[in-house]
């Protein structure tokens, strides 16, 4: 059975390390902040300018100058900064970020990324997603493995333009932990209850197998 | 105005010499930090055929999305225009020309404009459509594409305070675009909540410097709120 | 240090892992703004063959002098060098391998490290010496030269105050190459008059937000004049 | 009989405008803000990071954390700035500074300009001066007419290392104001008790003169 968003994230969460400074994409990807381990400390950027994103104010505390980069309103950490958005970008392009979470429509072999433009159908723009994959070491991919008529979105090659070329190294979906590397998918983990078999048939890109698939731990 | 001293006290005065044709930077990310009066002033002005660039196009009712109503606008440079389905509907339409830009390459290009460096090389977009017609390098075993620089012939911006010599103050994250394209408008003009006397402000905390600004005006606004996203107590 | 807390205690520590051959930044403008501990720990520890990247080369026996008066530093990109007179017999005998700057320039080129620029073209320096052996370009009719970014191995930066989570402030002039050093060092180290919790600094009056930092040490400061000029009441 | 380095400041001075940004190099520039003219306003940059630069402070009031590009020690006028020496340049290469004024040891026909490196001389740098040379649009440069040996330093073609290819626009020497136009010195005005013939005997360069040529107003 495949995993929840909230799982996803749940497990995404485990990619943390104490100090880490992360940039958490909309979607799934912001509900990883739901998750932060017990005993560790992270820092959140939201690449409009702000670096200690804090949780959602209460009604009262609410502030239309202070909105994270999906546009919510949000609050300042202890610790917090604020910047404008060039010095943001310096921080994300210069490499300064140690994680970044972000979705995506289709990612392949190359670790190409493909989340910003379906031809054919309203373009709402790339915002901030072309910085984050140029610009982050450590990026984890989170998608649904299939589109629910399941077709595979992890392809030999994207069929979307792309976000950006040969950036990603590990996709977390809601069937597996996949590492790519020299060409292909890795599994790394498969979500529990879900078969190897599955997987295999989700998967239109190169799959190598290790002999023991671990189940992820949530 | 004379000397050092920026205050303009109607917005007429604020946008004056801004004609058909031209250039603008709008401040603001999403509807946070937008100099929401500018483009209201704008829109009664009736000023067309403009080129903005913004990071976002506002929404069908606010922000920018109040010239797209009136066919103001005629080309814009910005990163997400998800929000706003008039804006959609010109795109497609072709009344509008659209050139997106990743938003850190948009921000670095503005700041870039500012500081009189004509282009720049960056990773982001490299292998992507938007680098297409761009001249690409490999520099150290890296990709990247070359950049071209923006300026404008008014740039509008939203601060917090000011003093009456221009140097001002944002607050929170309505800082966003508005720091750099302070710097990159032949000239600059910025509203703001409140206006001080010179020297009031902390040489230390002053976010834009006085020499980018032309113009300063106080106003009132609304501050929009797209997505209130609140927690229980 | 743990999680977010840069703090260390010994300036050994600060340094740890500096090592010969490898390329610094060092803060400040002249004599002001610079990390005088951090300098004096690497006269001690007596690490060589190091490349350094600073706007000045501080004075004979004071700042970077004291590098070079035991030989330490093998290479230094710099703008102006005319206070030091162990510099220029150093720089005309060979021992020291020198490449002069302008200083808008450098700091740009230090600024452009951090911000994962690998290259911009300026104006500056066309036809000149500078220009020698560069990439030039004439854009939209004025003549620039593309300069590559610079980044180091560890930055030395001294800030006025830290909190614990590397959050920077600095004060007045002695800003200067301080805040685009400290975003170009792979290992930033701060040196600060005093460190205070984390929350304690306004996020808006942050110069250097700490990302950029790896670690913070309090010292004190002896802070040199060089040009002490005063006017009579 | 030609005017003093004090002179060529206060001569100078009068080429500030009401509202004015202006950079001062070291030397006869620095003494320029003597000579500001009544009622109107001009802030000072100072290129390591501060714009609004006051005098120089009392002795109790001496701040080794506030100096100008100099390396003296200067205080800040009312509604000063403090930023980073890359912002400072920033607004220099932008363009943003209203009026630069800096010394030079050479200057040509073409508003070609050598200030900084004498070879076979102690080499200390450029500092900002090339920076300021290409950013400003507006230039004024002051300098000796000729060396101590009477040989001219306005010159068809610098001899010595280039800070800047034609920038330079006005020229005030301690015998003329000279305006540097279509490959020729234009001279404006010399100094009281100058004769035209003695600015002509030590101008090396292409010189055009005026039918009547007025007087410097000090």
């Amino acid at each position: 059975m495949a995993v929840s968003r909230e799982q996803i994230a749940q497990r995404i969460a485990q990619e943390l390390k104490d100090g880490y400074y992360v940039n958490l994409g909309i979607g799934i990807p912001t509900l990883v902040a739901n998750y932060i381990p017990e005993g560790i400390e992270v820092m959140l950027q939201s690449e409009n300018g702000l670096l200690g994103m804090g949780e959602f104010p209460t009604e009262e505390n609410v502030d239309a100058d202070l909105i994270n980069a999906g546009k919510q309103t949000v609050t300042m950490a202890k610790g917090a900064s604020l910047f404008s958005s060039a010095e943001s970008f310096a921080m994300i392009r210069g490499g300064h970020v140690d994680l970044t979470v972000l979705g995506a429509f289709e990612v392949d072999v190359s670790g190409n990324i493909a989340s910003w433009m379906i031809p054919g159908k309203l373009i709402k723009g790339m915002g901030g997603a072309m910085d984050l994959v140029a610009g982050a070491e450590n990026i984890v991919v989170t998608m649904m493995h299939a589109d629910k008529k399941g077709n595979s979105k992890i392809l030999d090659a994207c069929t979307l333009p792309l976000t950006g070329a040969q950036c990603i190294k590990k996709v977390v979906t809601d069937l597996a932990v996949l590492e790519i590397k020299d060409g292909a998918f890795h599994l790394l983990e498969r979500a529990p209850g879900v078969s190897v078999e599955e997987i295999i048939e989700k998967t239109a890109g190169k799959l190598i197998l290790p002999d023991v698939v671990p189940v992820m731990k949530l | 105005m004379a000397g050092l001293n920026k205050v303009v006290t109607s917005y007429q005065e604020a946008l004056a010499g801004l004609t058909d044709g031209m250039t603008l930077m709008v401040g603001g990310f999403g509807l946070c930090g937008i100099p929401e009066n500018l483009i209201t002033t704008m829109r009664d002005i009736g000023v067309t055929d403009l080129t903005c660039i913004s990071n976002n196009a506002g929404v069908d009712d606010f922000g920018l999305g109040l010239l797209l109503q009136k066919n103001q606008i005629k080309k814009i440079y910005a990163s997400y225009v998800g929000e706003n389905a008039l804006f959609e509907k010109q795109m497609l339409s072709g009344e509008l020309e659209v050139v997106l830009t990743p938003q850190g390459t948009l921000a670095e290009k503005i700041r870039a404009g500012g500081a009189g460096i004509p282009a720049f090389f960056t990773a982001t977009g490299y292998g992507t459509p938007i680098a297409e017609g761009k001249e690409t390098r490999e520099i150290d075993g890296r990709h990247y594409i070359l950049e071209p620089s923006l300026t404008a012939d008014f740039a509008l911006i939203k601060a917090w305070k000011a003093d009456t010599m221009g140097n001002l103050v944002y607050r929170n994250t309505a800082m966003n675009f508005n720091p750099m394209m302070a710097t990159a408008g032949k000239i600059t003009v910025v509203e703001v909540e409140e206006i001080v006397e010179a020297g009031e402000l902390d040489p230390h905390h002053i976010h834009t410097p006085g020499i980018y600004v032309n113009r300063v005006i106080k106003g009132t606004f609304e501050k929009r709120i797209e997505q209130r996203t609140v927690k229980a107590r």
